[in-house]
C-alpha cells in the first residue's frame, strides 16, 4: 500500500539515530589501542580482560538484580496506583503527585535518599537501591499506564461485575489485560531507566557494593576504555537473542493456543 | 451510597501501597532535603542550622534566569524533536502485527540497556571535527562542520538519551485506539494527515502530554550532556543544582533552587495532569 | 419481584427518568417500549447497578438492591453495546460468568457448548470480537447474560441486529428460559412486534415517564392516551368532542371529529360526553371501500406501499393534513389516485381524552 | 554570611580518640573509598595477610565532590578511611569529620619528604597524609604548536594558529588557576577585584577555546583533535608512543595538588586504619602508585625505588613542585569560585 | 454506475464473500438483506476501501475503485458500530465531512443544523457520544454520512436501533434524498420489510454468496430458490416433484407433495414435470377454513400469537414436523387445540427446484 508510506522515513529515521551510535561502539569495542576514542587497529583484547573483570561481572549481577527488583515493585504498585488514579479519584493534586519521583531531578532524589536513609540508621545494601529505584520507576508505570487509561470506555467492567465477578476479579481479569500494552511499555522503561541509572545508585547502595554503573562510572577517569565498549557489545549481543527467543517462544505459543 | 463506598474502598486498595510508598520514600526525603534551604552553608560547607530566607533572595539573579532562559529554549526544541520522531514510530509500532510489536518496542530501548556515558562518547566520535559524520559529508563534498561543543550537539545528545521516554507512552496510548475510527475518518474525506489531526492525536494527547513531560523534564535537568557534547559552554538548570550540591556544597541554596525547580515541575505536572483529564 | 419505586435520574439538565415506579412478577416476561432516547437503558443500568438513581428506590423480592455492588445482585444484563471482552475469545467471554461462580470446568464447558449452539456460534468459539460480524457480536452478548441463568435477565435491545430468522430463533429461546428455567426477563425493544409477541407485559415510556403498562392485546386496542395509540402502532388519529352512542349500541359511541362530523367508536367508561378527545383507528381496521360505500369517508390514493404480506395506502382525505393509513393484505389492488372511501367499526376505533 | 575567617591552618576542631596501639586488629573491618585505580588490586589481599585485619572492602568515587557528599550527609558514612584531595581534607576537618592522625600509629611518616609534612592546608600532618601529588600545567603537542608554550597567557590567549584548538577545564578552581596565575595573584585569593579580572580574562577566552574538558583533554591531542590543553601532570599523556607530547609549567607558576588519605572520626576501626596508613606509606607499597599510576609519590624511599619512563614527569624533583602554591579551602570564598564557574560557563 | 465483480474475500479459513457480482444503477436504491454474518458488512467496507478483496473488482463509472484511497472515493459509509468520533460533540462529527471539502463556515453551520433536525437531535448538538442513547447515536452516524450527500451512500443497519416511528421518519428521509438529490444507496438490513418498503431492487446474500437480485415484488412473490423462499419472509415449504396443470389452468400446476398429495401452485416455465420441487406459500397467502372445507389440508391449532395488527396461527398437520403458518388480521379468533382446515390459491404458491 502506498497510503503511510512517508510514516516510515521517521519510524526508520528513529531507529537508524538509535542504533547509529551503538554501530560505533561495538566497532569501537574491537580497538587494538587503549583509546576509546580513537581508532587504531583490530584486536579482540578488550574482550579478554572483560571476561577477567570480576567487577564488571559483580556489577553486572549486581545491576540484573537492581532492575530486576525494582521493576517488579514499580509495575505492581504503578500499575496499581494508575487504576486507582484513573477509576477511583478525581484528584488531580494526587495524579500530580503520583508522576513526581520521575520529574524529579536525580540528584535532588539522591541526597534526599541519602540524608532519610542516614537518618533513620538504614544500612545501606542493594536492597536500598531497589527501594529508590522501584519509586522513580513506579511513577514511569504508573503515568504510561495512566495514559492507557484516559478516557477509556468502562463498560467492560461493568460488564464484568455484572456477570459476578468482584473488583478484584474485574481487575485481573478484564482491566488489566487492557493494560497489558502499556504496562509492557512502562516495565521496559522502568528496567532501562534502572539499568542505566547512576547518581541515585550511588548515594543509596552499600560501601562494598557496586551496580553497573558505578563501576563504569568511577573507571572513565581518562574516558572510556574499550573494555567498556566490548561490554556494552556483548550486553547488546545477549539482549538481542533474549528478545528474538522471546519473540520465537511467544510465537510458537500463539500458534498453539490458535489450535 | 454503596457505590461511593466502593469508590472509596478501590481508591484505598489501589492507592495506599504506592501512595506510602511514594509519602515514606520521596516526600519525607524531599522534605528533609527541601528543608535545608531555610538554613545557611557552614563555612566548610555541610549545613548551620540557623534560620534565614536568604537563599530565596538569591534566586532572582540574571545569571540564573540566564541559565532558566536557555534552559527551557534547549528542552523544548528537544522536547519538539522527540515528538516529531517520535510519534510516527510509536504509530507504526502500534500498527504492526502483534508478533512484532515488543520486538520493535524493545528494539527502542535496547540501545539503553548499554551505558550513558559509552553512549555519549559514541556520538562524540560521530560529531567531533574528524569524526564520522564530517567524514561522511566529506565524501558527499560538504563540510567540515563544527557539531561538537554547541548548543545543536546538547539538543541530539538529549534527544539521543530521552527519545525512549516519548516513545513507549505514546505506544500505549496509540495502541488502543479504535482503527473504525480512522476509518470513519477517511471515508468522510479526511486525508491521512488530516485523520492524524483531527482524529488520532487529539485521542492521543494525555500520551502526547506524558511523553512530552518524560523529555522535557530530564532535558532541561541535565547536566551531563552539556558538558560533554555541549563542552560546557552553555549549562543548564541541572548543572547549577549539581553545582551548589556537589561543588560549591552549598545545600541550602541547592535546596533553594531544586525548590525553585520542582515548583515549575509542579505546575507543568498540575498543567499536564489537567489536560489528560480533560483528554 | 422487582419493585422500582419512584426512580429518578438527572444527567445534568437531562431528565432521563422521572420517578419511574413498576412492579415486575416473578417469572414475568416484561417489556419496555418506547422511543430512542427516553430512559429505557438508564433504567436497567440503575437496576444492574451501574447508574445511581438521584431518587427512588429498587428492590428485589423485598431486598434493596441499591446497596449491593453490582456483582452481588442476582442479575444479568445484556448491555445495548454489547461491552465484549476484546481480549477473549467468544468462548471466553461466554464461559467467564460461570466461571465467577466457580463451576466445576467439565460443567462450564458444556453449559457454553450449549448456549453456543443455541445462538448459532459454535462454529466461532475460538474467535475474538473482532472477527466477528455485527450479528455474531450480538449473539455472543446475549449468549454471555443468558448462560448464567440468573433469576433476573435485563436484555437492552437483544436482537436488533439480527434478520427475522435467527431472531425468532432467539425468541424462542428466550421464552423457553421463561417457561422452562423460570427466569423474569426485563427486555428492551424498539420493535413493537416483538414486544407485543413476546412480552406478558409492556410498559411504554416517554420522555422518561412510564405511559402506560398493560397485556400486550390491551394496549394495542385500548391505548390510554394518544402518545401510547400513536406510538404503538401508526394510527389514524382524528380529533374532536365525545358525542352520543352511535346506533343505539351501548359500548360504542361517535365522536363529533372537528372536521368529519361523527365518527363511531368506543369510549373508555370515564369520559363525559363533550370532553375534548381523539378517535384512534389502526390501518389494519380500516376498510378500503368504493367511493360511493354508506358510512365512508371520502378519499383519493396518494401512494401505495408493498412491505412485504402487507401493503401500505395512504389515503388523503380533504380537511386533513395527514393521510389516512390503511393497511391491506398482500400487494395493494388500487393505484395512486383512485377515488376510494374508508370506514371501520366502531369497537375496533378507540376514543380517549386528548393529551392535557 | 558576616563570620569573620578565623581559619588559622591546621586548627583542629575534633578532639582525638583514646587508641591502644595493641589493639586485636583481626575484630576490626576497614572500608575505604577511593578513586578507581588508585591502590593496588591485590591490597586488601596484601593488607588482611600482613596486617591480620579483618576485612578490607573497597568503594570506588568518581570525583571529590561525590565523594564529599556522601562523607557530609548526616549518618554514619560507613566509611574508615578516605582518598580525598588536600584541599578537601581540610574542609572535612572544619566540618569536624576527621580523627586526628596518631603518628605513634604510622612511624611510616617518616618516610616522607619533608616538604610534604609542611603542607599549607595541614601543616604537621594532624589529619591527613599525602599520598600523591603533583601540579597542574599545559600539556601540548609537540608537533603541532607554532611555538613552545612558556606562559599562561599562551592558553588564555590563542594565537590564531591555536584558535579553537585549545581545552580548559572547568573544576572550579582549575578553570581560574591560569588567569589568576597570568594575573600574578594567588590560587586561594578570596578578593573580588581579582576573581572579577580573572573572570574577565576567561570570557574573552571562551569563544576561542575549542571546549572546556577536565577528564578526556589528552584523548584530544593524541587525535589532534586540540593542540594545547590545561592538565594535570599525571593525566598529560607524555608517555605516547609517538612522543609528540609535551609538558610544561608555565612560567608564572602553578598549583601544588596533594591527594591524601584520612581517617573518619565516626570510624570504628582507627587501629586498623592507621596501620592501613602505616603500611601504605611504605616504600615498597607507596611505589606502586608511581609506577603504575604516572603519580609522584611525596615519599623519598618510595620514589627512589621507581624506574622512570621516557617522556614520563615523574622526574620532577619535590622542591620545583614545591614552587607550586597548595590548594586551600576557602571556606566561605569559596562559593565565589562557583560562581565564577558559572558564570564562565553560561556566558 | 457501482459494479462489483467476482470480488471474494477470505478471512482466515472463513471466506465471507465467495465472487460476488453486483450492478448497482445511478439513483438506485438498493438493498443487501441477508442472514447475520453472510458478508454484507465485508462487501460495504470493500466498497469503501476499508478491505481489499482478494480477487475481483469494483469500479464506480468506470474507475477502478479499489485504486483510490478510501477519502478520494465520493462515497459515504455508515458504519454498523457508528465509530462516532468520542472527543467531538455531536455537532462536530456531522460537520466534520463538511469541513473536509473546505465547505464555507456558515454553509457547513446550516448543514448540520438541518440534518440534525432532520434526526431530530437539535437539542442534542453539542453533547458528546458517550452522553447519547444508543438510538440518538446511530442518528448521529447517519446524519454524519448523509450530510455529504456523496454521490454514493452505503448504510450498513442504519436504523437498526430505532422505534417505529423515527425508523419511518427517517426511512423518508432516505426516500427524499434518492429522489431530490439523486443519491445512489445501497443499505444493509435486516428487516425485510425495511428493504421491501425502501428498496428499487435488493440483494439476498447468504455466507459471501449472492442468492437472488430482484425487485421486491418479484422477490417476495417469486423467490427463486428455497432459500429465498425460506429467508424472506416466513415461508411454509412443502417438498415433492412437480406434477400436471391444476385444474385446466394453464399458469398453474400442481406439486405431488410427499405427504399431502396434490398441491395447487404456479411453477416456472423451465421446472419439468416430474423435477424434485418444493412448494412455498405464505403464511398471509394462507387461508384458515373449517376442518371440513373442500381442497384444504386439515390439521389443529397449536399456538396463536399477537404480533400487533397480524396474529400468527400455527397449525399442525399429521404428516409435517414443521407446523404450517398462518397469518391473520387483527387478534387472531381461534383457540389452541382447535380443528381447522388450511387451504390456498395456486397463484399465491410458488413451486421451485429444491436446492441441490
Ligand atoms: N476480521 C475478521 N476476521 C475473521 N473473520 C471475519 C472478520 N471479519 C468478518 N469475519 C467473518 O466474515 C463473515 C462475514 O462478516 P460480515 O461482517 O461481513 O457479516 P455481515 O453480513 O455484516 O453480518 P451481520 O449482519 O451480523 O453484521 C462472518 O462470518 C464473520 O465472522
Ligand atoms: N452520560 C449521559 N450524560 C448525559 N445525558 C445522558 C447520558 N446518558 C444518557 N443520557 C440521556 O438520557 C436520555 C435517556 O438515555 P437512555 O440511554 O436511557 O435512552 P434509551 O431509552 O435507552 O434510548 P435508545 O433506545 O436510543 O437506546 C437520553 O436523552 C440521553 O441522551
Ligand atoms: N583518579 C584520581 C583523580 C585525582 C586527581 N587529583 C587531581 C587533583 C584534583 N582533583
Ligand atoms: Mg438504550
Ligand atoms: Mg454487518
Amino acid at each position: 500500500m502506498g497510503r503511510g508510506r512517508l510514516l516510515y522515513v521517521p519510524f526508520w529515521a528513529a531507529y537508524a539515530f538509535l542504533y547509529l551510535p551503538i554501530a560505533v561502539l561495538v566497532v569501537m569495542s574491537f580497538n587494538s589501542g587503549d583509546s576509546a576514542y580513537t581508532l587504531d587497529g583490530f584486536s579482540l583484547k578488550w574482550y579478554g580482560e572483560l571476561a577477567a573483570d570480576e567487577r564488571i561481572r559483580d556489577g553486572l549481577v549486581n545491576t540484573l538484580i537492581v532492575a530486576t527488583g525494582s521493576t517488579a515493585i514499580a509495575t505492581v504498585l504503578g500499575t496499581m496506583l494508575a487504576v486507582g488514579l484513573a477509576r477511583h479519584t478525581r484528584s488531580k493534586t494526587l495524579d500530580a503527585v503520583a508522576l513526581m519521583p520521575a520529574v524529579l531531578p536525580d540528584l535532588v532524589l539522591a541526597i534526599g535518599l541519602l540524608v532519610f536513609y542516614g537518618v533513620i540508621q538504614l544500612t545501606l545494601g542493594l536492597y536500598s537501591v531497589v527501594l529508590a529505584h522501584g519509586l522513580f520507576a513506579m511513577a514511569f508505570v504508573a503515568a504510561v499506564v495512566r495514559t492507557r487509561l484516559a478516557g477509556a470506555d468502562t463498560s467492560l467492567e461493568e460488564a464484568s461485575r455484572d456477570l459476578g465477578a468482584g473488583p478484584v476479579a474485574t481487575f485481573m481479569r478484564i482491566t488489566l489485560p487492557q493494560l497489558v500494552p502499556g504496562i509492557v511499555a512502562g516495565a521496559l522503561l522502568a528496567f532501562t531507566l534502572s539499568l542505566d541509572e547512576f547518581v541515585i545508585a550511588y548515594f543509596t547502595i552499600g560501601n562494598s557494593e557496586q551496580t553497573l554503573p558505578i563501576v563504569i562510572y568511577s573507571m572513565i577517569r581518562f574516558g572510556v576504555t574499550p573494555k567498556i565498549n566490548a561490554l556494552a557489545a556483548i550486553l547488546l549481543l545477549v539482549s538481542f537473542t533474549a528478545v528474538i527467543a522471546g519473540q520465537r517462544l511467544t510465537r510458537i505459543g500463539e500458534s498453539r493456543a490458535q489450535d | 451510597m454503596s457505590r461511593s463506598r466502593g469508590r472509596r474502598l478501590g481508591a484505598f486498595v489501589f492507592l495506599s501501597p504506592g501512595l506510602t510508598y511514594l509519602l515514606v520514600l520521596m516526600l519525607v526525603p524531599l522534605v528533609l532535603v527541601l528543608g535545608t534551604s531555610f538554613f545557611q552553608r557552614g563555612r566548610f560547607g555541610g549545613v548551620v542550622y540557623e534560620f534565614t530566607t536568604e537563599n530565596f533572595g538569591r534566586l532572582v539573579d540574571p545569571l540564573y534566569l540566564g541559565v532558566l532562559g536557555d534552559s527551557v529554549r534547549i528542552a523544548v526544541l528537544t522536547t519538539l524533536l522527540a515528538l516529531l520522531i517520535g510519534y510516527p514510530t510509536a504509530y507504526l509500532i502500534a500498527r504492526l502485527p502483534r508478533k512484532w510489536k515488543t520486538v520493535a518496542l524493545v528494539a527502542i530501548v535496547l540501545p539503553f540497556w548499554t551505558n550513558f556515558i559509552i553512549r555519549i562518547y559514541a556520538w562524540i566520535m560521530l560529531l567531533n571535527g574528524p569524526g564520522l559524520v564530517n567524514s561522511g559529508l566529506k565524501l558527499l563534498g560538504l563540510g567540515p562542520y563544527e557539531l561538537l561543543y554547541n548548543d545543536g550537539a546538547i539538543v541530539v545528545g538529549l534527544l539521543y538519551s530521552y527519545l525512549p521516554l516519548m516513545v513507549l507512552p505514546l505506544y500505549a496510548a496509540i495502541e488502543r485506539l479504535d482503527p473504525q475510527l480512522r476509518e470513519a475518518s477517511a471515508n468522510l474525506g479526511a486525508s491521512a494527515f488530516t485523520t492524524f489531526r483531527k482524529v488520532t492525536l487529539p485521542l492521543t494527547v494525555p500520551g502526547v502530554l506524558t511523553g512530552s513531560l518524560f523529555v522535557f523534564v530530564p532535558s532541561f535537568g541535565n547536566f551531563v550532556i552539556p558538558e560533554m557534547l555541549g563542552g560546557s559552554k552553555s549549562i543548564m538548570v541541572g548543572n547549577l543544582i549539581r553545582n551548589q550540591f556537589l561543588k560549591a556544597r552549598d545545600w541550602p541554596f541547592g535546596s533553594t533552587l531544586a525548590l525553585a525547580l520542582i515548583a515549575v515541575l509542579v505546575v507543568l505536572l498540575v498543567a499536564q495532569a489537567w489536560a489528560a483529564r480533560r483528554g | 419481584m422487582l419493585r422500582i419505586d419512584g426512580v429518578t435520574r438527572r444527567f445534568g439538565d437531562v431528565t432521563a427518568l422521572d420517578a419511574v415506579s413498576l412492579e415486575i412478577e416473578q417469572g414475568e416476561f416484561f417489556a419496555l417500549l418506547g422511543p430512542s432516547g427516553c430512559g429505557k437503558t438508564t433504567l436497567l443500568r440503575i437496576v444492574a447497578g451501574f447508574e445511581t438513581p438521584d431518587a427512588g428506590s429498587v428492590t428485589l423480592d423485598g431486598d434493596d438492591l441499591l446497596a449491593k455492588p453490582p456483582n452481588r445482585r442476582p442479575i444479568s444484563l445484556m448491555f445495548q453495546s454489547y461491552a465484549l471482552f476484546p481480549h477473549m475469545t467468544v468462548a471466553k467471554n461466554v464461559a467467564y460468568g460461570l466461571e465467577r461462580e466457580r463451576l466445576p470446568r467439565q460443567e462450564v464447558k458444556q453449559r457454553v457448548e450449549e448456549v453456543l449452539e443455541t445462538v448459532g456460534l459454535t462454529a466461532h468459539a475460538s474467535r475474538r470480537p473482532a472477527q466477528l460480524s455485527g450479528g455474531q457480536r450480538q449473539r455472543v452478548a446475549l449468549a454471555r447474560s443468558i448462560v448464567k441463568r440468573p433469576r433476573l435477565l435485563l436484555l437492552d435491545e437483544p436482537l436488533s441486529a439480527l434478520d427475522k430468522k435467527v431472531r425468532a430463533d432467539m425468541q424462542l429461546e428466550l421464552k423457553r428460559l421463561q417457561h422452562e428455567v423460570g427466569i423474569t426477563f426485563v427486555v428492551v425493544t424498539h420493535d413493537q412486534e416483538e414486544a407485543m409477541s413476546l412480552a406478558d407485559r409492556i410498559a411504554v415510556f416517554d420522555s422518561g415517564r412510564v405511559r402506560q403498562v398493560d397485556r400486550p392485546v390491551e394496549l394495542y386496542e385500548r391505548p390510554r392516551s394518544p402518545f401510547v395509540a400513536d406510538f404503538v402502532g401508526a394510527n389514524n388519529l382524528f380529533p374532536g368532542t365525545v358525542g352520543g352512542p352511535a346506533d343505539g349500541d351501548s359500548g360504542s359511541a361517535v365522536l363529533e371529529s372537528d372536521a368529519f362530523g361523527p365518527l363511531p367508536g368506543t369510549p373508555p367508561a370515564e369520559l363525559a360526553a363533550g370532553a375534548r378527545a381523539l378517535l384512534a383507528v389502526r390501518p389494519e381496521s380500516v376498510e378500503l371501500v368504493r367511493e360511493e360505500a354508506a358510512g365512508s369517508l371520502r378519499g383519493s390514493v396518494l401512494d401505495v406501499s408493498f412491505f412485504g404480506g402487507v401493503s401500505h395506502i395512504s389515503v388523503e382525505l380533504p380537511g386533513r393534513t395527514k393521510p389516512v393509513l390503511v393497511a391491506v393484505q398482500g400487494a395493494g389492488q388500487v393505484a395512486a389516485g383512485a377515488k376510494v372511501g374508508v370506514r371501520w367499526n366502531a369497537r375496533d376505533a378507540v376514543i380517549m381524552a386528548a393529551d392535557e | 554570611g558576616g563570620e569573620s575567617s578565623t581559619s588559622s591552618a591546621g586548627a583542629n576542631p575534633a578532639a582525638a580518640d583514646e587508641l591502644k596501639p595493641n589493639a586485636d586488629l583481626s575484630k576490626q573491618t576497614l572500608q575505604v573509598t577511593v578513586w578507581d585505580g588508585y591502590i593496588p588490586k591485590e591490597l586488601p589481599q596484601m593488607v588482611k595477610e600482613k596486617l591480620k585485619v579483618q576485612d578490607l572492602k573497597i568503594a570506588l568515587h568518581e570525583t571529590n565532590e561525590i565523594a564529599m557528599t556522601k562523607l557530609t550527609a548526616p549518618g554514619d558514612s560507613g566509611i574508615d578511611v578516605a582518598f580525598v584531595s588536600g584541599q578537601y581534607a581540610q574542609a572535612l576537618n572544619e566540618m569536624g569529620l576527621l580523627e586526628p592522625i596518631h603518628p605513634e600509629l604510622i612511624p611510616n611518616l617518616a618516610n616522607l619528604y619533608p616538604e610534604a609534612t609542611q603542607l599549607s592546608y595541614d601543616k604537621g600532618n594532624k589529619y591527613s597524609v599525602p599520598y600523591t601529588w603533583g601540579t597542574t600545567g599545559i600539556c601540548y603537542r609537540t608537533d603541532l604548536v607554532k611555538a613552545k608554550p612558556t606562559s599562561w597567557n599562551d592558553i588564555l590567549k590563542p594565537a590564531p594558529w591555536a584558535e579553537k584548538k585549545v581545552t580548559m577545564m572547568t573544576t572550579e578552581r582549575w578553570l581560574a588557576l591560569p588567569a589568576l596565575k597570568a594575573l600574578g595573584y594567588s590560587v586561594n585569593t578570596d578578593k573580588d577585584d581579582e576573581i572579577a579580572k580573572a573572570k574577565d580574562l576567561l570570557m574573552a577566552q571562551k569563544p576561542h577555546l575549542l571546549t572546556y574538558d577536565d577528564t578526556t583533554f589528552g584523548d584530544k591531542l593524541v587525535a589532534g583533535e586540540s593542540v594545547m590543553a590545561e592538565a594535570w601532570d599525571g593525566w598529560c599523556p607524555t608517555t605516547d608512543p609517538k612522543g609528540n607530547i609535551g609538558f610544561v609549567v608555565p612560567k608564572e607558576g602553578s598549583d601544588l595538588w596533594v591527594d591524601t588519605m584520612v581517617i573518619m572520626k565516626s570510624s570504628k576501626n582507627k587501629e586498623a586504619a592507621h596501620a592501613l596508613i602505616n603500611y601504605i606509606l611504605d616504600p615498597e607499597v607507596h611505589s606502586w602508585a608511581a609506577a603504575n599510576i604516572n603519580y609522584k609519590v611525596p615519599n623519598k624511599a618510595a620514589m627512589e625505588r621507581v624506574k622512570i619512563p621516557k617522556g614520563s614527569l615523574l622526574g620532577v624533583k619535590p622542591a620545583d613542585l614545591l614552587d607550586g602554591e597548595a590548594i586551600i579551602d576557602l571556606g566561605q570564598a569559596s562559593t565565589k569560585f562557583s560562581r565564577l564557574s558559572e558564570e564562565v560557563t553560561a556566558g
